[in-house]
């Protein structure tokens, strides 16, 4: 049994509250005079007494400090007493201060079919000073968002300070809404995040086709000015799904804007453009959605410089 | 008879397309690591080891019967899973698409139960899995592999067919 | 059960070597003809009939076929029976052709300071065509490299392909003996390097010191024409060791020798080189071994360029 003893009235607190710590020496300390007079540090600061010392009914010596305002996240605050020239340290205790977690917010996911995983990611908010812990909650749901209390909650951890994290193919029901949402928890608190409602084929990260320039031999067919033939096809992960397309192209002039065509197809063997002026270089780019399934429009695919 | 939501029918078809890209895939991988590339020089061999077939007759052209078939549909997909994980451990190869396909099989069953639940037309009983073949030897394991990834190629062809007719 | 069962004489058989196959096709094959006719295929070779067909005296119909040189390291052999009006296929065999492992050569060892590891390396020998598992066996060993049989051996299993292997700190009892080697072993046989008795503190990779020229002001000492003042002190990590090192030096002229300074100190403060002509640049480098005890030398510093 140790001689001393601290307690604290919490062992965190939010940055600038107060704190109130006590120290008991016990009786059968035998080392020590009667009543030494128990001292206080902070840290590396100065040995200083605490607000009042007394004797309680069990015999032990009992000093109490309170400090008004923690302002430091980590501080160790020491319990002594002097023996001979010197002072001893009985006890030490770890007060912790911060804030408790804010809730996590701008959280957005990702299907990824290269790896068949599900990213979602957060902005965790500001700083705690505390060790704060994420975990990404998820849960299968019916197709209207509601789950039952019992179902069976997934956690996903991500990697230390990650801000986001990776729900790996076996534990994601697709084609089925899947309810999702972040919890931050540290010694001063819990937060959630709002919820998001998902069907993970919805939010499917698409690549963009590979757009080519056909070269069509003119006896095949008769060159046309102002003409180009291309030809694409979709990302090859993504072929099984239904896609529309738009391709757009602007001549390489300064102040020239991008002309649109939409309602493509996300496969075209021979698509003639026409309409171009012949002396210019034109850069050509496609992009696609899923569609008419819901889904998010890839990037433009890196751009095609062609001269009709 | 009631006709099925199109966000049903367009998911459904591209789980089929999706299932049918991976399912080409493992029938490449076998035929590239066991040069077993002919599934009809397997028949035989299905027979003794009673390797299953799904019907879909009810999901035929000229026989359709919607309830039936979507039944039909979500039972042989509930064979084929199992059929599949009979197979597991296979070898190293073809190992991650077999779990893959395994994964995409029984989330496309689910979509059909969850249709089949708002149709309120769920069988009263869950489906139970039927034996599975036992396999004694590598060979038997591989050339059943071939044989149910054969089987569920066909399967999925026609289901994409009648699901295509629905849409 | 099922109908046809092919044996080999061997699983794996040396390149070049003969095998000798047999395919059985039970009687209860109710499918079959009576008396089919059995065939053989190699990969995606031709159906051919086996050597001799022969009716077993239990009913069962066996067909023989020899390989006379097997020249593949991996072959795929099929039994078949014609069946309508295609063949079908009863049973697979895989064999394998390669050679038995050559004993590993060249077996080193470096303990790395940095990871407290020690990393032993080997040449594998000709290739065997064949799996070949490689595994780095070492045991704690009395001074004089004996062990007794019952001691636990450490298997030291390489990541893929790698030739080498780290045996982690918690493995090694350092200033003592231990002998190590290394097992290949494939279907064919088994083989061990020679066996390495050695205290991995005896084979530390130690790193240079870090040469520096000191710029000695000249109120403080008198400058000398054709000297300079160096320091070093010993690679960090090695501090601990004593070390004795050497230093070496050469005009940057075509044709000139290193000159070397042996039996110094691994740290100096400040070192005075004279003998050394004006005009010239030198290049100066120095390396450190372990010493008293046993080790091995450092590498050599990089260049340091200094003019007198």
């Amino acid at each position: 049994e140790s001689c001393g003893h601290i307690r604290l009235s919490a062992p965190a607190v939010r940055l600038g509250d107060p704190v109130v710590a006590s120290c008991t020496i016990s009786t059968h300390c035998s080392k020590l005079d009667r009543e030494p007079q128990i001292l206080w540090r902070l840290d590396d600061g100065p040995n200083q007494p605490g607000d009042r010392q007394q004797h309680l009914p069990d015999g032990t010596q009992e000093s109490i400090i309170t400090l008004p305002h923690v302002n430091h996240t980590k501080t160790f605050l020491f319990c002594l007493v002097p023996w001979t020239n010197s002072f001893q340290i009985l006890d030490q205790a770890e007060l912790q201060a911060g804030y408790p977690p804010a809730s996590p917010s701008n959280l957005s996911c990702l299907m990824y079919l290269t790896t068949n995983s599900l990213v979602c990611q957060w902005e965790p908010g500001p700083e705690t000073h505390l060790p704060t812990n994420f975990t990404l909650k998820s849960v299968r749901s019916r197709a209207d968002c509601q789950y039952q209390k019992d179902s069976s909650i997934l956690d996903c951890v991500p990697e230390d300070g990650q801000k986001s994290c990776s729900i790996p193919r076996k534990h994601l029901l697709l084609y089925q809404n899947m309810v999702i949402w972040v919890q931050a928890e540290n010694v001063l608190g819990i937060s959630k995040s709002p919820k998001l409602c998902l069907d993970p084929m919805d939010v499917v990260k698409l690549e963009p086709p590979t757009l080519r320039a056909l070269d069509i031999s003119p006896d095949l067919v008769p060159q046309q000015p102002g003409c180009l033939w291309l030809s694409w096809k979709p990302w090859e992960p993504s072929d099984f799904m239904d896609q529309k397309c738009e391709l757009r192209y602007q001549p390489q002039l300064r102040g020239t804007n991008w002309t649109l065509v939409s309602h493509l197809p996300s496969r075209e063997d021979q698509f003639k453009l026409c309409g171009l002026l012949q002396a210019l270089v034109y850069t050509l780019q496609i992009r696609c959605i899923r569609s008419p399934l819901p889904g998010l429009w890839s990037s433009w695919s890196p751009g095609l410089q062609l001269r009709p | 008879p009631v006709p099925l939501p199109q966000s049903f029918l367009l998911k459904s078809l591209e789980q089929v397309r999706r299932i049918q890209g991976r399912n080409s895939v493992l029938l490449e991988q076998l035929c590239a690591a066991y040069r077993l590339c002919h599934p009809q020089e397997l028949v035989l061999l299905g027979h003794s080891l009673g390797i299953p077939q799904a019907p879909l007759n009810c999901c035929s052209r000229q026989a359709l019967q919607l309830t039936k078939c979507l039944s039909q549909l979500h039972s042989g997909l509930f064979l084929y899973q199992g059929l599949l994980q009979a197979l597991a451990g296979i070898s190293s190869e073809v190992g991650p698409t077999l779990d893959m396909l395994l994964l995409d099989v029984a989330n496309f069953a689910t979509t059909i139960w969850q249709q089949m639940e708002s149709l309120g037309v769920v069988p009263t009983v869950q489906p139970t899995q039927s034996t599975m073949p036992t396999f004694t030897s590598a060979f038997q394991r591989r050339a059943g592999g071939v044989l149910a990834t054969a089987h569920l190629q066909s399967f999925l062809e026609r289901a994409h067919c009648a699901l295509d007719r629905l849409a």
